[in-house]
């Protein structure tokens, strides 16, 4: 069965390391943070200028002076830092976040990425994603397969205006996790209980399938 | 060297049609609140405005979307906002994109005298057209340009009166660049003290780059995602 | 993120013979007196040092001096060291010299993920040799590139476990930047607190920056030129 | 009579404005703080990253982490502030400083100055100056005007490594006040009972001399 939300999140979740600074970006990435695996210590970063970002405040606790990148209000955890835009992107560009999820509209098999245009439609700004998607080595997208009138996502080249080049590794959608690598899609884990075929259908840039594709374990 | 003026009025005084400004704040969060309402009372027209966003509707930058006071906003992400998607669809509203990373730096830079640098961000995309692109360390990047003001604009927690600042949680993010890039740099603040009540180990703005310090009369401080959890 | 090591030892493992160090500092003030004295024990040879300054002939950078561990020092101002003057001039030590400005700047840089930027300093003089020249605004500019170091080495005020830093004073100087550039960046502190004992609004250098924390054993703090004035 | 050092900075300090932020080189230019005129305000700016500089500090009360560029225990004023030598040098390059003072062993008509370097002899570094002399708009140079062997320091062409080109306005020595425009020296003062033909006689460089040259007045 495809993941919904929650089980994409906790699915990257698994991917955390010890020690790690992340930035999560807005929507799916940002549940990521409810499923950091135990025994696992890592702290978040949010652009906006915190580092050590913790869970919403109680009702009532709501501080104006403290939001998130998102412009949602947060709490810091203790040892939290706030600085300004320019540190904050010193951290990005400087590459001592160690790991960026974010969402996407579209990618594409040599790792472009597109989530900040609809030409005519949609023109919101591209934020802090791609500073982001520039600077960090280590990208995971995290992102549904298909668009609501059911077409592919994961394409051979990205159809809106880019974010960045070359730069995402990793996609995890509700039906699988797809690593990139050599300007194509390699299938590594599929959502529990569904098949090869149906990624495959549902995934319009070429898709490298080995004989084995393990089911992700939560 | 004493910074303090009476009030919001005697602070703005000098920005004229046409001018460039620079304003502080990241959402609704650290925004020069009492200057944005005087702006919109001096009703100065034509304005090109740098800040990181544009916004609400009815409150922040949207109150000069509102009475087309702007010309052109030089942002990076302008989505809270029906009136700027409006005025930019139908071509009233210049609109010049830039990445969030890179409109921290170029403001910095204008405050510090560097007038060109090099970032990954936004290789390979629209914000690359026109840009120069050099190879370092096996990955392109593009050069980007310094940012100015006639008047930059910034919102702070505690000033004092030599025009040092002091920011409060997230509420600091684009205000120390900006304060550094105006030609003249305004500082309203919650609470102003005498010179030497700030700790000179722990000031974020030295007041060399604030002209005109206030006391702002109110701060609304509007929150614009309130999300919590429960108990 | 517990970043705290139990002691100078500990705290450089893994620096060797041949590397890059960066070292923070302003003459010997704000100084990582702690780990240049285990520096000279570990006898590492063949270093690369970028600190502003290269010590005296008996205390700071010119304790590595005299056991010739320095094969190159990148610095803007080394006059006040015979044995540096007496190695540099023999041969034995190469020298690059930088404006002081640029030196801030291309460490800050470094850590910013900023690979070059422009700078007024230092065109039409040596400093210009083989350096791009573009003109801004009417004025000729170089291009400056980033410094990196494998191991940065700092002191601050006070740490706490996290590795965010404080500064006091004067000590502050190259110290932040520098905490930036390093692949590994080591803090000695005089006080080590435990996370959340420092305000997080006032925090100068982040813990992000920094792999590496510890109490240094002892301070001596030693005052260059000592200048006081009658009462 | 040709003036001392005092009277050099004594008469440097005339050039103060109300509001001014002033960074001091070392030497001549440090004792520059003492002669403020009155009813003036400035503030000093040390390159290793204060701002609001005061005095020596009584015997006693030096702190070791409180110095100044030339690395002189120094006291903060009321409103000081300290910062890191990336923010010191962003207010230096940025003009945020209103003039400058600064020492040199040479000076040439078209501006340039030397005061890093004798090849052979000397390498002590650049230090700050050639950020100070190639950013700010208002430089005046303290110094004198022969060196020891009684040899011109004012020159058509500096023969020592330069620190900046085309940058220096003024020049305040013991026998004069010298502005460069447009390739020459103009004499503007001289100093009491300093005769125009002792000048003339010790400045190298071409020197524009008006028909009457007032007395510098203290």
């Amino acid at each position: 069965m495809a993941l919904d939300k929650i089980g994409i999140a906790k699915r990257i979740a698994q991917e955390l390391r010890d020690g790690w600074y992340v930035n999560l970006g807005i929507g799916i990435p940002t549940l990521v943070a409810n499923y950091i695996p135990e025994g696992i210590e890592v702290e978040f970063q949010s652009e906006n200028g915190i580092l050590g970002m913790g869970p919403f405040p109680f009702e009532g606790e709501e501080d104006a002076d403290l939001i998130n990148a998102g412009k949602q209000t947060i709490t810091a955890t203790k040892g939290a830092v706030f600085f300004d835009s320019a540190t904050s992107f010193a951290m990005i560009r400087g590459q001592h976040v160690q790991l960026t999820v974010l969402g996407a509209m579209e990618v594409s098999q040599n790792g472009d990425i597109a989530n900040w245009k609809i030409p005519g439609k949609m023109v919101k700004g591209m934020g802090g994603a791609m500073d982001l998607v520039a600077s960090a080595e280590n990208i995971i997208v995290a992102m549904m397969h298909s668009n609501k009138e059911g077409e592919s996502k994961i394409l051979k080249k990205c159809s809106l205006p880019l974010t960045g080049v070359g730069c995402v590794k990793k996609v995890v959608t509700e039906l699988a996790v797809l690593e990139i690598k050599d300007g194509k899609f390699y299938l590594i884990e599929r959502a529990p209980g569904v098949s090869v075929e149906e990624i495959k259908s549902k995934t319009e840039g070429d898709l490298v399938v080995p004989d084995f594709v393990p089911e992700m374990v939560f | 060297m004493n910074k303090q003026v009476k009030n919001v009025e005697e602070a703005l005084v000098g920005i004229e049609d046409g001018m460039t400004l620079m304003l502080g704040g990241f959402g609704l969060c650290g925004i020069p609140e009492n200057s944005i309402a005087q702006l919109v009372k001096l009703n100065v027209k034509n304005l090109t405005c740098i800040s990181n966003n544009a916004g609400v509707d009815d409150f922040g930058l949207g109150l000069l979307l509102q009475g087309k006071q702007i010309k052109k906003m030089i942002s990076s992400y302008v989505g809270e906002n029906a009136e700027f998607e409006r005025q930019m669809l139908s071509g009233e509203l210049e609109v010049d994109l830039i990445p969030q990373g890179s409109l921290a730096e170029r403001c910095r830079a204008g405050g510090a005298g560097i007038p060109a640098f090099f970032t990954p961000a936004g290789f390979g995309t629209e914000v690359a057209e026109g840009k120069e692109v050099r190879i370092f360390n096996g990955k392109p990047h593009i050069l980007e340009s310094a940012l100015t003001a006639d008047f930059a604009i910034v919102k702070a927690w505690k000033g004092d009166t030599e025009g040092n600042l002091v920011f409060k949680g997230t509420a600091r993010n684009f205000n120390p660049m900006m304060a550094m890039a105006g030609k003249i740099t305004i500082a309203e603040v919650e609470e102003l003290v005498p010179a030497g009540e700030l700790d000179p180990n722990f000031i974020h703005t030295p007041g060399i780059f604030v002209q005109r310090i206030f006391k702002g009369e109110k701060f609304e401080k509007r929150i614009e995602q309130r999300t919590v959890r429960t108990k």
